[in-house]
């Protein structure tokens, strides 16, 4: 179980840019961080580079006492810009699968439907699906297997009001069972007990 | 387990939905039996003389065609990070999302290849090695196939270097199984070639998916 | 009169007409039994 | 026996009509298959194709009904599409799966005559191809209309495959004039009278007015069946939405 | 105009980035020449015979493989809509698609099909019949091809579907081309399956665009 | 030119269920309304209706005296959730064609790339693009050809604050110059003068 996550004086470059460098964070659990920053500053990158995903040029990654790579592979939920559904494939298939992959199980896949209220639209193709009942199907796989780390790029976004507020309460439950999140935002981030700015 | 089956069953429904699975590979024989003939004109001996080794080449044609876009999508639309993200190696991400595509599409052809050798002309005989043939040659096609793919992830002319990648790795399973059809069908040792075959099927399996898994986080990071 | 011998040809001209009649036999029950099904599907929902 | 689409355009018209059509359509077929098959089975052997010429009287008319019916399903596809009327839709829907079959019996009669006539099961030759050709649209059309869910996206495309699969036909018919082949030209019908003689050719043409009449029975039938299953689709919805 | 030539520049583009362009088509034909002999065994004569055949059905399978995702991706991604919402018909904005597609892979494999039956032993005199049987055989696979993928969109299964749907629309123009290289390797008048063969095409290229701009509507309504 | 959007009573349908019907909306030029409504509420389906690319089950839409399939060619800018822009072309590729294949000019597209600074991106392949990069891009296309009817599907969300900003003031100038904007939107549009709400 990760217990806090440790950013080092990471440098990340993208396209020959230096994105960032010297930039350190140490998020506990239970404690949620927003990044901000303007379009183009680095947050999808630094997300990414938390996940493994994205080379470092310097500094390093820390989940607690977990090993970087057990930690990657099945401490933290990655939620990103692109949600890797499948069009032609139904909400339900690809809920199911998705669950399965991170180590839930058909039940907990269930549930997770329930708490974002994807029943009625669960046999329908995803290309049919709205843009906020799409988000609502990704972000769904962060329930359908617990892992204590949460990654999220904008996870609002399409969402209405209404599940702007509900998503911020099931933001709030993982943080009180000692979860961790840090989510990319432009608007702030309902729960967020602190804020990084990249430049 | 749980999780590299469920893989599997994704990539299968996948390669199906997009353009595998039985009927398809029946259909491309189809085409192929049907299209051959009337190409070459109908007379028999022509054609029987050729039957084997046509639905052979078929089968390296329709994986070379094929299997170039079996990480685009998954990259393009992000699903290449989770999967990346997992405590499964990507090693055996990948050679799960190669076996899945030739599940559901190679090992169907090569249950159509005989149909169609025969179809053409070729004696019945023939058809239990063109089978194994296509069996093994669709897996060393697709563990292949798969390298050429991955590393033409995020290249400008991602067509045009899978092919030009994969060829020379296709050029030498098809002279081994065209060389254990043709020793067969003139009555020689035919074992071989076949051997050989199977060989470098099992050096594709093994070693392929090394290739690809380092190609994929390449284009990933 | 009624010519029912095939001769040498029987092998041929007698499972021609049982691979017609085998289709008939399926066209008209596949035909019915949609038919049928719907009929009955319909007629329930139309009661509730 | 492609019903007169103004009358027939109010389903509940269609249904009052059918119901007594079909059956009747179908004794029709009876009788006319007892006849045809009664002349046929009287008729002396053909010199040179001895018992085999027996298979003539139920290849000729599956062959014909091969490309009529798809001809039914191409009009019922261009009313569908044009005028998007339901009924049509079922229409054309309804005869996929007849012309199929029919398809079927033209390519599986034909090559167990061939066997004998020909030495051969099967020859790609144009004819015996573009049948084949001709079934397989048939069955794209079948798989075009079940992996389309919505209903109304599934007619028009569906339907617009129908209309692109007419160039088939004039292939089918004129494919023994464009390219010599084994198989036989047109002998029923042609310029200067049949030349078939005319104990072959009663037969033959009671069985394809026998294949015609049953065709319309299982057309109505099966269409039938369809209006059925749209108004069980539309209540269920309703019912669901309630 | 500008429009227009945007577009068929942009196709062209995508096309050849997708996996056309001249250097694929050398490279698959390369392919074909090079696995055909080997797949067949080396005895000349009988390659020979069936070798103009085999680049001629190489092209077909070709078109048959690359052109099912010709409206996929724009429909995926939206393109498609922005496409349509345009002074410019769909069906002409159709026609325009398979052009591109056509210039961009079918006219490289066109000027690489004789070569490549050369390679295998056709003899030389046919190549430029093989040529213009490829170039305008293209343009038909093309335009039928491309109506196959519109109607296949949003489909559960588009791959199999569109090798459903496009498989007996091929067939017709494998028979005139194969007919008049037939006729013309054997002697014989070989204007009438060529004719037949460039009014096919001319028919897929009027014809074929209202089909496709149909479909296209619909699966975008 | 379209002077106004009418919008009378259409119904729109979709999977079978009907999203609305009896809608009616009146926008002369000048107006912009806001469109919003829960997730499903049939916000995007009711712009794909205005644009023509969903049939309506009753009603019609108009467009001044405007003929629709004039102005749904020529007259209006429809920017969706899909932004249509092929991650393996490089930005400027995609800017300039989809200028000129709505009637827009090389140098409009340059112009639009300017206000919407994307100098320094134009050469990057798409695919490169941070989210809000992406969206500047996609928007681009609405300054890189004029047209008057501007229908946007969540035209901010990815946008930072900045961006927010600068793009509200885009719109103002257009509608200054007599444009219409229909927007879907889950936060306050800045330029709102009205509001149409789905149940
Ligand atoms: C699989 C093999 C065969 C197929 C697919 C086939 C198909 C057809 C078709 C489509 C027609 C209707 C042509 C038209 O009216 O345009 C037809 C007619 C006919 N077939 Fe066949 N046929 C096959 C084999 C044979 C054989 C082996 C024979 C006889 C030796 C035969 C004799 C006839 C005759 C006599 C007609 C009527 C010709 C006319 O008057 O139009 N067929 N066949
Ligand atoms: N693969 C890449 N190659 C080159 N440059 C890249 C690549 N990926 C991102 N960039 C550049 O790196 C910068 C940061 O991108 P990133 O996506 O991290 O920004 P962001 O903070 O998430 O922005 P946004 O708020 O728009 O999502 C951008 O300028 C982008 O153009
Ligand atoms: N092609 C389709 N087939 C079936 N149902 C569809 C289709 N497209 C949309 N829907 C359904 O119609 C409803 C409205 O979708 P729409 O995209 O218009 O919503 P929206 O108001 O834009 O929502 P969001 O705020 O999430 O973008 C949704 O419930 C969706 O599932
Ligand atoms: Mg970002
Ligand atoms: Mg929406």
């Amino acid at each position: 179980m990760i217990q806090a996550l440790e950013i080092r004086e990471i440098a990340v470059r993208r396209g020959g840019r230096l994105l960032f460098c010297d930039l350190s964070l140490r998020l506990e659990a239970g404690e949620a961080c927003a990044l901000t920053g303007p379009n183009g500053a680095g947050k999808t990158s630094l997300l990414r580079a938390v996940a493994g995903l994205v080379r470092t040029e310097a500094g390093e990654v820390a989940f607690g006492d977990v090993d970087p790579a057990e930690a990657r592979g099945a401490g933290l939920h990655f939620a990103g810009h692109q949600d890797g559904l499948k069009p032609a494939r139904t909400a339900r298939e690809e809920l199911d699968f998705w669950a399965r992959w991170s180590g839930g199980t058909a039940a907990s896949a269930r549930g997770a439907a329930e708490a974002l209220e994807l029943g009625g639209l669960l046999d329908l193709e995803v290309r049919r699906l709205s843009a906020g009942q799409r988000r609502r199907l990704a972000l769904a796989r962060l329930l359908a297997a617990p892992r204590p780390l949460w990654l999220l790029d904008e996870p609002l976004s399409p969402l209405d009001a209404g599940w702007r507020q509900r998503f911020a309460a099931i933001m709030q439950t993982h943080l009180a069972g000692g979860g961790l999140i840090l989510a990319a935002v432009h608007d702030p981030l309902p729960v967020a007990t602190r804020t990084l700015e990249l430049a | 387990m749980s999780r590299l089956s469920a893989l599997l069953g994704r990539e299968a429904a996948l390669a199906w939905g997009r353009g595998g699975g039985p009927l398809v590979s029946v259909g491309f024989y189809a085409g192929v039996a049907t299209l051959m003939p009337l190409a070459l004109g109908p007379e028999p001996q022509r054609l029987a003389a050729v039957a084997a080794g046509i639905a052979w080449v078929a089968l390296a044609l329709a994986s070379l065609l094929s299997l170039d876009r079996l990480f685009e999508r998954d990259y393009e639309d992000g699903a290449l990070d989770l999967l990346a993200l997992s405590a499964v190696p990507l090693e055996l991400t990948c050679a799960v999302k190669c076996f899945g595509q030739w599940m559901a599409t190679g090992a169907p052809l090569a249950i159509a290849a005989p149909l169609a050798a025969i179809a053409l002309g070729a004696r019945p005989d023939l058809a239990p090695m063109i089978f194994a043939c296509a069996l093994v040659g669709g897996l060393a096609f697709a563990f292949v196939g798969g390298i050429g793919a991955a590393l033409s992830l995020g290249a400008r002319r991602g067509g045009l270097l899978t092919a030009v990648i994969v060829l020379p790795l296709f050029v030498p399973p098809v002279i081994f199984g065209g060389g254990a059809l043709d020793a067969l069908a003139g009555g020689l040792p035919w074992t071989a070639g076949f051997v050989l075959l199977c060989a470098y099927a099992a050096a594709a399996v093994a070693l392929g998916p090394l290739a690809m898994a380092a190609a994929c986080r390449n284009a990933l990071s | 009169m009624l010519d029912l011998d095939a001769g040498k040809y029987a092998a041929f001209v007698w499972p021609a007409y049982a691979i017609t009649a085998a289709v008939f036999v399926l066209l008209i029950v596949g035909a019915l039994a949609h038919a049928r099904r719907w009929r009955r599907r319909a007629e329930e929902l139309a009661r509730k | 026996m492609i019903p007169a689409p103004a009358f027939l355009a109010n389903p509940e018209r269609f249904m009052a009509f059918s119901r007594w059509a079909a059956p009747l359509f179908g004794v029709i077929a009876v009788a006319l298959a007892l006849a045809g098959l009664w002349l046929g089975f009287t008729a002396p052997e053909d010199y040179q194709q001895g018992d085999t010429v027996r298979i003539m009287f139920i290849h000729i008319p599956a062959a014909w009904m091969s490309m009529f019916v798809y001809i039914c399903l191409g009009v019922a596809s261009l009313l569908a599409l044009v005028f998007r009327h339901v009924l049509a839709d079922a229409a054309a829907q309804a005869a996929a799966p007849l012309g199929a079959g029919f398809t079927f019996l033209a390519l599986a009669t034909g090559s167990l005559w061939g066997r004998p006539m020909w030495g051969t099961w099967w020859v790609w030759d144009a004819r015996l191809t573009s049948v084949l050709v001709l079934f397989l649209f048939y069955v794209a059309y079948i798989a075009l209309r079940a992996s389309l869910d919505d209903e109304a996206k599934a007619a028009r495309a569906s339907a617009i495959l129908a209309l692109v699969g007419l160039v088939n036909l004039p292939i089918v018919h004129w494919s023994v004039n464009w390219w010599n082949t084994l198989h036989q030209g047109a002998s029923v019908f042609r310029a200067g009278g049949s030349a078939l003689a005319p104990v072959y050719l009663w037969p033959v043409l009671l069985m394809v007015l026998a294949y015609m009449a049953a065709f319309g029975s299982l057309w109505l039938v099966r269409i039938r069946g369809e209006v059925w299953r749209r108004r069980a689709e539309a209540a269920a919805l309703r019912a669901a939405r309630a």
